[in-house]
């Protein structure tokens, strides 16, 4: 029973489990109030990164670039993204520009913290209230890491470059990690049950998933405020969320220089997390949780037990973003699937360990976790293990195809299917939905391939 | 709302029927800030060579260029499906440091060894620009040991705009040509450059050209394979569509091998014919003519009735187009008159002078002509116009939907076949099925509208 | 393209589109708190009822019987009803027993209601607070309508028996019609939104969707309770939701007996029927519709939008319940969908002007709506359509698969899915979760297919 | 918690192991107001005739008889599939005052002109023994002018239970019986009753006996068809499962043909080789006998280590079954002692006394045995007893899961066959998903023993 499922190390990548950094930095800044996302490099990779969060988001993601030309990759990229700080604050009415580089202004050498105080100094801009634009930068050279690392990066650039020594406000700093608008709007209203003022950063469940509106609006409205993010040294705690955060996570930067308590926990998916996330609300709201959340919960135990035979001994291919596969990893271990193979084109180097953690005491052999592959390796992994059910992102499709087994859409990107923003992944509630769809898959798949089809399952 | 949004772009648009003469600026550099809807020299590259099915296109620098390319065209095959990958070599730190040709060399002889490609395109990204990797150097040495064709493709994404990627993407094709046998090519015979196979759109075209006897060599951007682009100056006729993709290897193929080319447009139904027209004029055969003149006859008596029953309902609408080469711009303009719509902005990435010129030659007054736009200015377009439809790509839907206004995608993601007179068809549904559509009634826009026009 | 759809009538049913009457009077009883559903009848009725729900909530559905036999037949039940009540009033300590007739005992011509007050008179039971039971009756002869009869005459049984002159109160009376329980929850939490106390009546949502429990709740908690309905008479005014109710409805029977006044609304699925709905609750309420759901109802509108293009000139068939139907038919005619067959097992007369209503002024050709048909009917109609997708319960798995059309699962019966009872469809969310269901379906039915497998969609 | 919940029911329920001597009252009318678990008559005869496939099976009644049996039942079959619709003569009113016996003849001209069957069973339900349409002569009719048998089946819900339709299923299939030919037939033949096909089951037991030697002739009740039914009377034995379904078919079988019974269960290792060497015994032939034997260890041999494996984790666990006939629970109770688990609770539906004192004759002291359960004295055992996985039907599935305890469906509904070696198998591995399955250990009971544990 026990095959040791083998993972040649390639040179080449085929079909990369990951983006690149500037694309995480630009979506945590889309979660900032009033902010741009600027890409300080050439043009083609403000537009890519537009074109991939399009697809999945299905908002308008205006993101400006400094828009390099060979010129300037000789001499400096500093007064193309002087010239395109002036444009997007003038047009756009920025009044948060989250700059971030890329490959080329990295490897060109821009001083980007230089290139900015010298623009302040300089202050060729004209806002209506007066005031300059806050102005948040980060490195994030396509080499330097995945998108993930570029998100995170970004949220410790707006958080340690904004946050000031507040005295105590009784609120709570909630930093989400990638999740989806849905999964934001879940938090805070979770949050809010508690009575608990949270600064959820980033936040993009507004400007990411917006209504439809009579006018273009250059920066949707929505978004964790400057305001909060410079009061977050005032908060009695900040909830982070996720195992594979970088050692220096905008939580541990909080606690260590602003000595806000920082309580980690995974992303609430499956009872014990969720049962963690809320036993950290009751106690810092010193209340009880609230009886309707209670019930969902005590739905969700039904429904597992409901649902426990459909999938009990079922083996998962489990892969996408490292904190995504964790959650699912440990929800699915808790429903008796087997996380046969769980894979990341992450490298936080906390993968493995988590995925142990997240699965103890619920699985025979433990899960076999890989970090830094790509979707050959995936596919040559899954192909040995021949799962019933493959758990990801969209870029899997094909290899679902090929295995003959339903694939279940969670995480970044789904540009295969409608909705992907609005998938709820957290608390009991995404719990919930996430069980549903992953039974329904596996009975539609079992009843078409049945020639008797039957109808009650 | 201001017209203009940037000053610096005022020289880019040009709105037909003001006193001034046309005068417009175009293929400069984005202007930083602006949220320039253009991709760069890398995506024009790749964008042209990604139809060569059983080429093998790894993507030198790091992950991000080869993810955000990994099967986003619907560029069919018949056969191999070997482009639909998105191979890179995931350039590191370290290799930004010590340099990455080794790693190069490496990728590339596992994946040859792996997929046993015809060949094999090797992309540069502005890494490799300034880290300055010999990529000729490593492709020259793997060809020499692989047995294939191993073509390094020039893409620095800085170096330039797209349209200096469709001019290495053009070179890398040229290295191609000629290297194959020639021989039972019919003198009747053509190459198709500038169509993408979209949705199987070139199928489409080969059909109606082999029924009028003439015989596709290579399909050179369209369900393409290296081996007819090797015999590819064997043929006739180039047959260029899509004229800023390709026109630069018609022009090598002609200085090169003699042959001769046709500017054409497959889309809508005057064009369509008239691409058949020229063919057959250029052959000179008359039999190939009147195949010509019944196929375009029998398909137009198909279609007019079902073209006019969709006219009804669009008689009077209008329309806007943001497209990557202007080329594609004068067919929509037609098609749309057909539908009895009007078009009132026309923009493109990539158009040239004379592309513009043309452009603002067929347009009615009014029209706006747009070069490297940008969403607050198609925005303020879209909604001065009081556009019903646009016809862009992924980046433009949003702004349309955003807005409330019907969306078309003509662009190489799209899944319909636009292209011929089946085509035209589809294309007049899918207006169709945009603009009626009982949405728009529900949006906000639509909804302060129908108040005000109430009140 | 405008070809006429037959459908031959049949003396015999196949595989009907309907259940019998008792069944939807369990259903309604179970939404009342502390009540046990009782079937004056054979034995078999209660249990192949209980079997039939157990499959779709897969939750307790225990149903009382007075399991007549041969001898009762003839001599007449009123001993064993009276057994039955002890029974249950003692050992499942039912405060409301809501009994129905079957028509076994319709046709042998037990005098239930006169049953019942003997019943009373004699005062077998012993109850802790001394109080009798409330006991409810209903003539459900499955003879006499579908299971959808049986529930609005159970309603209109527990509303009429029990409601009593009120002094005004300022609450509401909302009456969902046969709903999810997730339907329930989410009207609860939409009025409570605009600050209005509403008596659901009936109310299963916790009943027949229960969190998991260490103990058997003989009765379990939740429910429109006793002093509630007593209290109607009360209310400002009467929502009551469905096109095709009988004229005989609880709602109109409170306004004409009680002078409360009735709001009669379709199901709010789609924009229109979800507007009129927060049209009613503003008026009521007197306050404006909270951010949150005019968020939703942006989101929604924006979803509409995003998805237009996938449903354009689609063709659906749907059937089920008559005001299930209806609901879906108006919600797809705004999406552009064409309801090219609306069908149903009931026969309650309004259905074809419901349809006619709810698609008018979206659709082209008149939606054609048939009643009174079953599966062998439809399956014929649709074969002639080729629909594009199915819209229904789960009855219908058959067919599609006959068709090679994919099916999305709305109302009731959904036993060969998992969370049938978990189904949001109403209000703005549940009409997003629907969209959302109806698009990717035919998204995932389409990359199926093709060859090419497309991954962006 | 009170373990009599009904004073009236005290007798239905036994413990074993206490001083008095086995006594228990069964076969009577269900308790009103009790909840049973139980159906009615029409379900005995529905459930029995179900998987003859290619028969009309038409309810005459109101509709919800037929739709609550519409394609409930995982009775497999190899060919037709007619047994899965619902057929109805849905009466309303004006039928209840006038009588339903046009409607039921016109009904049987159109279903029997649609789907040519080749015979017809019509069941009478409640209401039509109340109104008294001569459902007999209805059906005589019909079977002169269609010329295939059509048979009443007298299943009024109220006349009796379950039983009672059973053996107006046996009385309906008896009128088949005899009207084929049996040339051809092999001395060694059986007929399989009161087997069902359900997932399967019937093909795993005809493979068997084929492996052996022996012909299936009919399968009665699974896999059925009229042909082979007509016919069942030229085979030389009959094997009857599941006693209370079909005993009175055979016994009514002896009667008339002469035909010899043997009792059997499929369910188990030791019962199905036993009901395999009692074929050959029967046919007295050491071949037979042999072969019977080589089967039986070839499959022993493959089944023991995984099911040795199984044991591992589930010695120890307790069992209690709920199900409709007690015959089966004589297997299970074997089947759980050889994964190491114990049977602390056995009932039925619709046992007879000589079945429940087998049945405690074979139970360990302190099993609780109950005849005609209802929910609320099964979840007092259940917790009582502190039960790890409950063994019973859809009706029973909520129960145990609202308790937070494990649940293997052993009724008509099952998708997995759980007959023969292979079963057998699939039996083990399903107590062992469900028992083992870590959702448990979330539920609020286990969550309070774990706590009080603890404390």
């Amino acid at each position: 029973m026990t095959r040791e499922i083998t993972s040649p190390d390639y040179v080449s990548t085929t079909n990369a489990c990951k983006l690149c950094m500037p694309l995480g930095a630009c979506l945590a800044f889309k979660g900032v109030e009033g902010a741009a996302p600027f890409l300080h490099g050439s043009q083609g990779c403000a537009t890519y990164m537009r074109r991939y969060l399009i697809s999945h988001f299905r908002e308008p993601v205006d993101i400006a670039s400094s828009s390099l030309g060979e010129n300037q990759a000789i001499f400096g990229g500093g007064p193309n993204l002087k010239k395109g700080l002036v444009n997007v604050i003038n047009k756009y009415g920025a009044k948060v520009v989250g700059i971030a580089t890329t490959c080329l202004t990295e490897t060109i050498g821009d001083d980007v913290p230089g290139l900015v105080r010298e623009f302040l100094a300089e202050a060729k801009v004209e806002t209506p209230d007066g005031q300059m634009p806050a102005l948040i930068t980060v490195p994030t050279p396509a080499y330097g890491g995945s998108h993930v690392d570029g998100f995170h990066a970004a949220v410790l650039a707006m958080v340690s470059q904004l946050a000031q020594p507040t005295p105590a406000h009784g609120g709570v700093n909630l930093l989400p990690g990638f999740v989806s608008p849905a999964d934001l709007r879940r938090l805070a209203t979770v949050t809010r049950a508690y009575g608990l003022r949270a600064a959820l950063a980033p936040d993009y469940s507004r400007t990411l998933d917006a209504p439809a509106m009579a006018t273009y609006e250059a920066l949707p409205a929505g978004g964790v405020s400057l305001n909060q993010l410079r009061a977050m040294g005032g908060a009695k705690a900040t909830i982070e969320l996720g195992h594979c955060l970088p050692g220096r996570s905008a939580g541990s930067w909080l606690e260590m220089y602003l000595n806000v308590p920082l309580r980690s926990l995974g992303l609430p998916m499956g009872v014990r997390a969720c049962d963690a996330l809320h036993q950290a609300l009751r106690e810092l709201s010193g209340r009880d949780t609230p009886e309707e959340i209670e019930l969902e919960r005590g739905r969700l135990i039904d429904a597992m037990i409901d649902g426990h035979k459909y999938l009990s001994g079922k083996t998962a291919v489990i892969y996408g973003d490292e904190d995504m596969v964790v959650g699912v990893a440990g929800w699915l271990a808790e429903l008796g699937v087997r996380p046969a193979l769980c894979a990341t084109g992450g490298k936080s180097g906390r993968f493995p360990a988590a995925i142990a953690e997240v699965t103890e005491g619920l699985v025979r052999q433990p899960a076999r976790a890989v970090d830094g592959v790509d979707f050959q390796q995936i596919g040559e992994m899954a192909r040995q293990i021949g799962p019933d059910i493959l758990v990801g992102n969209s870029k899997g499709y094909r290899l679902a195809r090929e295995l003959g087994v339903p694939l279940v859409r969670v995480g970044f990107p789904i540009h295969d299917r409608f909705g992907g923003q609005r998938l709820l992944c957290l608390d009991y509630q995404g719990s919930q939905e996430l069980l549903d769809r992953i039974i329904n898959a596996i009975l539609a798949h079992d009843q078409d391939r049945h020639h008797w089809g039957y109808g009650y399952l | 709302m201001a017209k203009v949004v940037f000053e610096e772009r005022s020289d880019q648009i040009f709105e037909k029927g003001e006193d001034r003469p046309f005068r417009i600026s175009c293929d400069k550099q984005s202007l930083a800030g602006a949220v320039s809807q253009r991709a760069c020299v890398f995506c024009g590259s790749r964008v042209v060579l990604y139809p060569i099915a059983d080429a093998l296109h790894l993507i030198h620098g790091p992950v991000g260029c080869a993810a955000y390319t990994w099967d986003i065209r619907g560029a069919l095959s018949s056969g191999p499906m070997l482009h639909r990958h998105s191979f890179s070599t995931d350039l590191q730190e370290r290799d930004v440091v010590f340099g990455g040709e080794k790693k190069l060399e490496r990728a590339l002889r596992e994946l040859i060894a792996r997929h046993r490609p015809k060949a094999a395109f090797v992309y540069s990204t502005c890494i490799v620009g300034i880290i300055g990797d010999d990529m000729a150097a490593v492709c020259r040495k793997i060809e020499a040991e692989a047995g294939i064709p191993v073509i390094p493709v020039m893409s620095e994404g800085f170096k330039g705009n797209k349209r200096a990627g469709y001019a290495a993407a053009c070179r890398a094709m040229a290295r191609l040509i000629g290297q194959g046998p020639t021989e039972g090519i019919s003198p009747h015979s053509v190459n198709l450059l500038g169509d993408f196979n979209l949705a199987g759109e070139t199928w489409i075209i080969k059909r109606y050209l082999e029924q009028m006897g003439v015989e596709v060599v290579a399909g050179v951007t369209g369900d393409g394979r290296v081996a007819d682009l090797m015999r590819a100056h064997g043929a006739a006729l180039n047959l260029v569509q899509c004229s800023g993709a390709t026109m630069e290897l018609a022009r090598m193929m002609q200085r090169d091998y003699g042959t001769p080319f046709l500017r054409v447009s497959y889309l809508g139904v005057d064009d369509m014919a008239q691409a058949l027209y020229d063919v057959a004029d250029f052959f000179g055969d008359p039999l190939m003519a009147a195949r010509a003149q019944e196929l375009v006859s029998r398909e137009l008596g198909a279609l007019y009735p079902q073209l006019m029953e969709l006219r009804q309902d669009l008689q009077g609408k209008r329309a806007a187009m943001y497209v990557g080469g202007a080329f594609k711009a004068f067919s929509l303009i037609k098609a749309f008159r057909l539908l009895g719509m009007r078009v009132v902005l026309a923009g493109s990435q990539t158009g040239t002078e004379e592309d513009y010129e043309e452009l603002a030659r067929v347009s009615d007054p009014g029209t706006i002509i747009v070069d490297d736009a940008n969403p607050l200015e198609l925005m303020n377009y879209l909604l001065e116009k009081d556009v019903d439809v646009f016809v862009g790509g992924v980046k433009e839907r949003p702004i349309a939907y955003k807005l409330g206004i019907g969306f078309c995608d003509h662009n190489h993601e799209r899944k319909l076949a636009l292209e011929g007179f089946e085509g035209m068809l589809n294309f007049a549904r899918e207006i169709h099925a945009t603009v009626m559509s009982p949405v728009w009634r529900f949006t906000p826009r639509r909804m302060a509208l129908a108040k005000e026009a109430a009140a």
